[in-house]
Order: structure tokens, then C-alpha cells, then sequence
């Protein structure tokens, strides 16, 4: 099955790219696929503990099953509004 | 054509319009809140700040958002924009509206809201400064998270 | 003309050019309050009410507050001005704006400085509604009053 | 001595007056001038415990000494903003 993943903020600058098309046997988990990218970037790895995952544009958990054509997307930490934000 | 209650956009931000839009002929109090670009931030000078957002799910977040302050101050509407795109210095990134017969209500809504929107709106910015640029980061996203919930609630000092 | 951070106006109020007036880049808050006329209190159709001001004390008690504001939270600037004479249903009696680099700050300062302008600034409102008029009384005014001082600094939950 | 008084919101009603003039002896307080009123119009009574006072538009104490020409405001309890005033 084929599902779509986006990457936001620093993932996508990491990545070099903020969608991408990825071939996944059913009964995938969100968490497999991060694990995925992450070996192609290594960069990643920092997040692998702050990021949130949204499935079909709804907040999910790492461990959440996706399925064909779905689009999976994997957020850093979020710095909305104005005044600061510390690192 | 009548202004959203919720709202994630490249235009200017009108706090007048949300204003309309929460405010009723029976509420006594209306607070509003912007969030407005810094011309420093950590010792930097910050030459403009760029938003991202994941749209559809950040507008869900703000609903949802919208939808908590209205379950906790019952008598209270609360409308919330965000910006996104290249805001320069001094330009409002976010305005957060809420009316209520009550102004302790009015206050703890708005201040919740913006404590909420810190926390679980998929909104991002870079902070271009002379110098370079930097992605700021702050919290996880985790609508489910009652601590952090609980903690725009002590915040807002119902 | 620049706008006066302090004022007490027949003109109807605008919160824009308040919030002009306590803004500068610095800051990355702004916090207003606006109090509407309601169309009903306790249990009384409104039809409209008339605000009356002791006008040079209500404008200097509204300088004490912007000053007490501004000594307690250094970092926030704040304006207010209230109207008088005849106001309709809907309209703003009073609009305070509150401006910060920090969001908690711009927050208390705004809602101290509403608290204080119900106990301490020389305005009295007669509601007329269906059937009659009525003068309204809340607090007897003294700025020197350290209780209703601190109360308004509680509630303000700095 | 003259001195003027103020009178506001439903002080005013009550008197039927915003301003008069009083004539008073040097060293009067505005309590004494208070209590004056109150002989010409019983109804004040009512705000005894409650009245602020204002010597030339600044607040003052009730034992405040007034001065020739000086206006001396009685103001009953007040209601600005527009939320619910309880009475």
C-alpha cells in the first residue's frame, strides 16, 4: 500500500523535502514509518521523542495503524503565537 | 460574508472583525489578545518572523480550542486567527477575541485560548535575525495531554 | 493628536487608537478590555444608560491607575478611557488597552486596571429601562484603600 | 468663607442640585459642611457611611480642613465600566 507523509517546520528542512510517497506493507504503524525515515535521515533522530503524528489530519499516536492512501504527518514541536518561544 | 470563528491565514489579521463575531448585545465584557512580532527575541535582532502551518489540522485545533473555553466559561464565545507566511516586525500573528457577560470569564477564556494555542496548534516559526535564520520550537502537541490543559486552565486563573 | 493614554470623552470610544498608543515594536502582547452596555440587568430591560463623571478626579484617578499598572508590572503599558453621557445598548463604556513583551504581564495589567477603574474612578451610571431610571452604586471610592488594592491585584492573578 | 460644593449622580438628585455655594467658618471640615447639607436635605443621610470626598478634584478625608474658594465634591458610591453593578 502506498501512504503519503508530510514533514513540517525543521523535519521538512532536515528531510529536504515536506511530502513524500512511501510504499508500506498493511498494518504499518506511524512509528514504523518515522523509523523508516529516520534511517534515511538521520537527522531526525533528535525529534524521535517531542514529535506529534497526525493521521489524515487528525492527531494520532506513534503506535496508531495506517492504511492505504492515508497521509501521515509527522510535527516538531509547535511555536504558534507570538512572543517567545524558548528552545 | 460573515468572519469565521477560527481562522488560519496569509492576510492581515482584523481584531475589529473577530470582535463582531463573538460580541452579542447581551455581553457586558469582550477581551481581546494579538500576539504581535518582536523586533528581538534571546539577544537576537529579528529582521521577520515566517509561520508555517499544517492548515487543516491547525484550523481543527483552534476549533477545538474554541470549543474548550466555550465548555469551561459557558457564558463565554471565543473566536482565534492565526496568521501564516512572513510577518514583519510589529505585525499581529495571532488575535484571540472573547465576549461574555462576565469579564472574569471574558479574561480566563482569551487567556486560556492563547495558553491552548501555544501548545497544540501545528503552527511553526522561523525566526529570520541578522545573521542567519532558526526554527523556534516550544511544546509537543498533545491535545490529550490533561496536564497540559489543566495548566491553561490555572493560567487563566478562572 | 496623539491619543492620551488617559481620557474621559463623550466621543465613542476606539480601542485601535488606544492600542496605537500603548504599542511599540518591542512588544509582543497587547491585551484589550472593552465594557459594553448590556440590554438587561437584574431582570430589567435596559433601554439605555447615562454615565456621569466627576471629570478632572476621574481623570486623574485614571493616571493613578495607568501609573499603579505600570509600577507593578514594569514591563506593561496601559491606556483607559471611559465614556459619558448617554450610551446605547452595545456601546463601550469604557476600553482599556494594555501592551507587553510578556502575554502574562499585558494580561494582569489590563485586568487590574479594570478593577481599580470600578473602585476608585468618579463615575456613576443611571440605567433607564422599561418603566423607570435608577442610579447605579458600587464602591465607595478610596484610592488609599490598601484592601480593595490588593483584591484588584489578586484578581488580576499576576 | 465661600467654598463650592459639588454634588453627584444621586447626591444630586437628591439636593436637586450639582453646585452651591457655601457660605462656611475658616478652619470648617468637610464633614461639617456634610453634616449641612444633610440638615437641608435629610435623604443624604443614607450615604454617611458611604460617601468619598474630593478637595479641588483630589480625594480627601472627611476631616479634611477646607480653605476659602476652596470646591469640595461629595461623590456617592460609583459605577463605572459597563458589567452589572451590584447596588
Amino acid at each position: 500500500m502506498r501512504v503519503t507523509v508530510r514533514l513540517f517546520a525543521r523535519l521538512r528542512d532536515l528531510a529536504g523535502t515536506g511530502e513524500l510517497i512511501r510504499e508500506a506493507p498493511p498494518g504499518v504503524t506511524a512509528h514504523e514509518i518515522w523509523n523508516d525515515l529516520v534511517l534515511e535521515w538521520p537527522g531526525l533522530r533528535e525529534y524521535e521523542k517531542t514529535i506529534s503524528v497526525a493521521v489524515n489530519a487528525e492527531y494520532a499516536r506513534m503506535n496508531a495503524r495506517v492504511s492505504d492512501g492515508d497521509e501521515i504527518a509527522f510535527m516538531p514541536p509547535v511555536s504558534g503565537g507570538a512572543d517567545p518561544t524558548r528552545k | 460574508m460573515a468572519t469565521p470563528l477560527v481562522a488560519v491565514t496569509s492576510e492581515p489579521l482584523d481584531a475589529d472583525a473577530l470582535v463582531a463575531c463573538v460580541g452579542a448585545q447581551g455581553d457586558g465584557a469582550v477581551v481581546t489578545f494579538a500576539g504581535l512580532v518582536r523586533d528581538h527575541n534571546q539577544g537576537r535582532q529579528v529582521r521577520f518572523l515566517e509561520y508555517e502551518a499544517y492548515e487543516p489540522l491547525a484550523v481543527r485545533a483552534l476549533q477545538r480550542i474554541v470549543d474548550e473555553a466555550g465548555e469551561m466559561w459557558p457564558s463565554a464565545r471565543v473566536a482565534a486567527h492565526h496568521r501564516i507566511g512572513r510577518l514583519e516586525i510589529g505585525e499581529a500573528s495571532i488575535v484571540i477575541a472573547s465576549a461574555s457577560a462576565h469579564r472574569g470569564d471574558a479574561f480566563a477564556a482569551c487567556r486560556y485560548a492563547i495558553e491552548r494555542v501555544k501548545q497544540i496548534v501545528p503552527i511553526w516559526k522561523r525566526e529570520h535575525f541578522d545573521g542567519g535564520d532558526v526554527w523556534l520550537e516550544g511544546a509537543t502537541a498533545d491535545p490529550e495531554d490533561r496536564a497540559a490543559r489543566d495548566k491553561a486552565y490555572r493560567i487563566a486563573c478562572a
